[in-house]
């Protein structure tokens, strides 16, 4: 059975910083489209500072922990509570595996979709970040379901999180900032939904570099 | 931008120092540097009242600290909710072990950013309540009054809440005319100019020269229409017109006003439409019992100006008539004299 | 122009009437439509304490008429100085019989008319002895101290006057601390952009984008120089290092530190130079015994602000301290829990 | 013995409002070039409040204290003291005269002359309204002396006025708004010194034409 080794932690953490870091002026253009502009410097400031404040000996759960903690503690806005709440309840799905399997990532992910839902109140199609996680937390599940190894589900993980970005091209915001425009946000991509593939792509690739078994 | 900033990205820790050394006997650092206390808070058996949000809309959150107002502010990034962390230890810094009252305006951050310090609270054991200041009218149908901004109305919120937690109310009471205070406010907002955050260094909306935003958010939310500039007894009307039918307002009501400039509008003008919107509302019926001008809620530079009016009935004129000190409200006894 | 304004010559007349409108228990018309008082003057046996000044400087000078500070205000249009008439007044409407102390800036039509306005009392029998401030370093060199500007050192002459006059004591005792607290007081301004008079209706002059004018006046009058726009840093070391070789303030000194917005300024840039400020002072010896930091002297909606420094001793700190009430200024006395 | 009749006292201001007003433009223009550009309107105001608040029978003790009361009361800045005390001055010298004669008018013009330069504190050449005054008066002074009748000295009076204007173009200004221009207020007319030559050029036109005997 394939198994991310928890004493690769830290490399999650360093690939999603490198990954938001060099999209975060990408980030920034999408939300100054129907939004206040700032999305990608506030993503790329909260991942920073979690890679700062790395413990580069703890697990996989102790890094999401940091990340999770940083966010919530140091970026506002919406975003800070989304994403911290998303880090946090996956650091706590997995409290204590020494290494990552198939069927933990599946638990994080979930627990990672709720505690967004739980917090945010939005549902799919309201042209949020939800509009990656829950199809590629539904096809990751599928997957799982189907008995395709772990690096094949984390593949169709990021692929349906790129489709799930694409489609809020489409969308009229329902919730935050963007809503108030209503029509006026058709036509662009939502910020978060992109950060999210974003987000959902590195950790499919490292965790896919990092396996062992 | 012809602005008296030093690095962009540091402009809220400057400010907040400058805050501090201004004023020792209002405001007090604590651990976290992201939240500042009233100097004299927590007080025993008292009541704490928090509020927070972005920054760039001083006196609003900082200067409402002190003297029978608020106890603890969290404060955010130029127009960006504070962190959850930072409601959390607001919390803390505020709390005596009476309940904290935290008291903020409708805005999607600061919901789930509120949401989460209670749920870090409650795992301490400090009870908080809340009331989320919805009184800007243009933001939504009355029927979704629940997606409204909260705006100016803001003030008048705290120097409620902070009366009656200062007066050694309980939690409950504190959070009951807090609600009532913003239940019985309603706000509107008219830009003619935007505003420009240091950090991204050109104006972050525009209004044409000729035009104006009616309806305008603190941040620059579009409004319910762009007109033609008028002169300001035509924006008096406007705003007067917006407002009143909401609540209703209706004759024989008495009305504290809330007139604040949005940054940048000459106080000069601010009481020429108080003059002009003090006369409306008389023409409807309505008294002034007590009228605020000036730049009580504002939006970095932008020219602009807000109307508040919150219908007083005893309990809330007794609150509104309480002594105060902060460096956005200072309010002192009525004197025999006059 | 993007303001709020019905006939631009008329922007004045409604100011006041939305002066009087608004704090009816600190404000007061009189005969003289130019002319407003304290609700409670005179008051028996004590000094009047009159001053009077331009339009457009907003909380100056109406803004600081009420308890323990000005007594009667005459007004003038925008940026121009009120006629002998309204000076005229104004010290009728202050007199209660123990004389009146006029303490206002020097310009020269207010000079003139209050020298006309002098005669016209002494007619009557008033007796009415003057200060002239004259703090704004910049307007010329110390050799010329006679030929310098009043500017927002005026805010603590009325203070320390009003306070004085409110203890009871004797005009010349009122005229000695006035004129002590100008004489130790000092200011300069830094302006960003330009202001635009109603009745004009375009920018009464340039500064171009990218630069500041350093030692600018409240009407803005040229600086010494204009340079290049710098950080706030150092253009807090740029008035600091104008303002203390001037009195000069040395190490050890005690100082009150204004630091004024000149209209659009966002507060949170006031503190940031505060900030700074504070630290430089320090740096230098001093110590800050009481700091202002707000809108206490603008100029329309001009962007820039004022640094002032008084240096104080035991009688300058009991009147700085002294409660006081007004739209402008508003201080209560110290409270015992913090 | 020429007399300007008092019962015509009326004139004089009548004509003095059209002059002014219709010049308030170009004294406007004038002041904006190193001033603040309200000469033209901040006089046109006072001059027309004069004239609203004018007893149609007044002699010219009385018209001219009307003037100068309501310059006094109603303007501010440096031109409302300056001109109200040197019509005030003016009426003083010519209290209880039933006409005016060549020696009263010439009593009225030092004591106008006195009370500006008492209360100003300018001196010849400092670029103010006294460029044009000065000389004005000293010209009308030394007519007199020489015996020319009465609206002879008249006219003379409003030449030396007239180029008494023309000399502050070269002149520095050394006192008011502009002196703070130095070197840059050369080359403009002062804008009080046009006024002030507007105003005696008038009240020269208004006598000669209503002279009798
Ligand atoms: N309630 C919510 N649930 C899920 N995602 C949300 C919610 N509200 C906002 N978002 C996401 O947040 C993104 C904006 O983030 P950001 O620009 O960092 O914050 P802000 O709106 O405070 O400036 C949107 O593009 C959207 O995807
Ligand atoms: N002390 C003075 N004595 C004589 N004339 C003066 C004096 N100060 C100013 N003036 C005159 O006043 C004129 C400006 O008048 P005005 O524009 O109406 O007033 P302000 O300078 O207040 O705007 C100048 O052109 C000058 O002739
Ligand atoms: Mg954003
Ligand atoms: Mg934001
Ligand atoms: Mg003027
Ligand atoms: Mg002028």
């Amino acid at each position: 059975m394939s198994l991310y080794p928890g004493a690769q932690g830290a490399n999650i953490l360093r690939d999603l910083v490198a990954t938001i870091q060099r999209n975060a002026a990408y980030l920034s253009e999408l939300d100054g489209a129907v939004g206040d502009g700032d999305h990608g410097v506030n993503m790329s400031k909260g991942f920073g500072m979690a890679l700062q404040r790395l413990n580069a000996d703890a697990d996989v759960s102790g890094v999401l922990d940091t990340l999770g903690n940083t966010l919530l503690g140091e970026i506002g806005g919406a975003m800070g509570p989304l994403y911290g709440t998303f880090f946090l309840d996956m650091a706590a799905a997995c409290r204590g595996k020494a290494d990552i399997d198939a069927a933990t990532f599946g638990a994080m992910l979930r627990a990672g979709l709720d505690g967004v839902q739980d917090l945010g109140g939005a549902a799919a199609g309201d042209k949020t970040l939800l509009d990656t996680l829950i199809p590629a937390q539904a096809q990751y599940a599928a997957a799982l379901a189907e008995g395709v190894p772990f690096a094949e589900a984390l593949k169709r993980m990021a692929m349906a999180a790129e489709a799930g970005r694409d489609a809020t091209l489409d969308m009229v915001a329902k919730i935050g900032r963007a809503s108030r425009l209503g029509e006026r946000s058709r036509g662009h991509v939502d910020a978060g939904a992109a950060s999210c593939f974003l987000i959902l792509g590195s950790m499919a690739a490292t965790l896919v570099g990092g396996l062992t078994g | 931008m012809q602005r008296f900033v030093n690095d962009p990205g540091q402009v809220v820790e400057e400010m907040l120092q400058g805050f501090v050394k201004a004023h020792p006997d209002l405001i007090a650092p604590t651990p976290n540097p992201r939240v500042l206390k009233y100097a004299a808070a927590p007080m025993a058996g008292k009541v704490g009242v928090v509020t927070g949000g972005g920054s760039g809309h001083k006196p609003a959150f900082v200067g409402y600290l002190g003297h029978n107002l608020v106890d603890a502010v969290a404060v955010g990034e130029v127009f960006t909710s504070p962190s959850a962390q930072a409601f959390y230890d607001a919390f803390k810094a505020a709390d005596s072990g009476a309940g904290v009252a935290c008291l903020y305006g409708n805005y999607a951050g600061d919901n789930l950013n509120v949401k989460l310090a209670r749920r870090m609270a409650e795992k301490d054991g400090i009870r908080v309540e809340v009331v989320v200041a919805n009184d800007d009218v243009p933001s939504a149908p009355p029927d979704e009054r629940g997606k409204r901004r909260g705006v100016a109305g803001e003030v008048l919120m705290w120097k409620v809440g902070g009366a009656k937690a200062a007066q050694g109310a309980p939690l409950d009471e504190v959070i009951r005319v807090a609600q009532k205070a913003i239940d019985h406010t309603r706000s509107v907002g008219v830009g003619l100019t935007p505003c420009t955050i240091p950090a991204v260094g050109k104006p972050n909306f525009t209004i044409e020269a000729g035009k104006m935003e009616v309806g305008i958010g603190h941040h620059g939310e579009p409004g319910i229409e762009v007109t033609d500039l008028k002169p300001a007894d035509e924006i008096a009307r406007l705003m007067v017109d917006i407002v009143l039918p909401d609540l209703p307002f209706n004759s024989g009501d008495e009305v504290v006003a809330l007139v604040s400039g949005l940054g940048a509008t000459p106080v000069m003008e601010l009481y020429i439409l108080y003059n002009r919107i003090e006369a409306l509302l008389a023409a409807a019926g309505l008294r002034v019992y007590r009228p605020y001008v000036g730049n009580y809620f504002t939006s970095l530079e932008m020219m602009g100006a807000t109307l508040t009016l919150m219908k007083v009935d005893d309990e809330l004129k007794a609150l509104v008539d309480m002594e105060a000190d902060s460096m956005g409200l200072k309010q002192l006894p009525k004197r025999g004299n006059v």
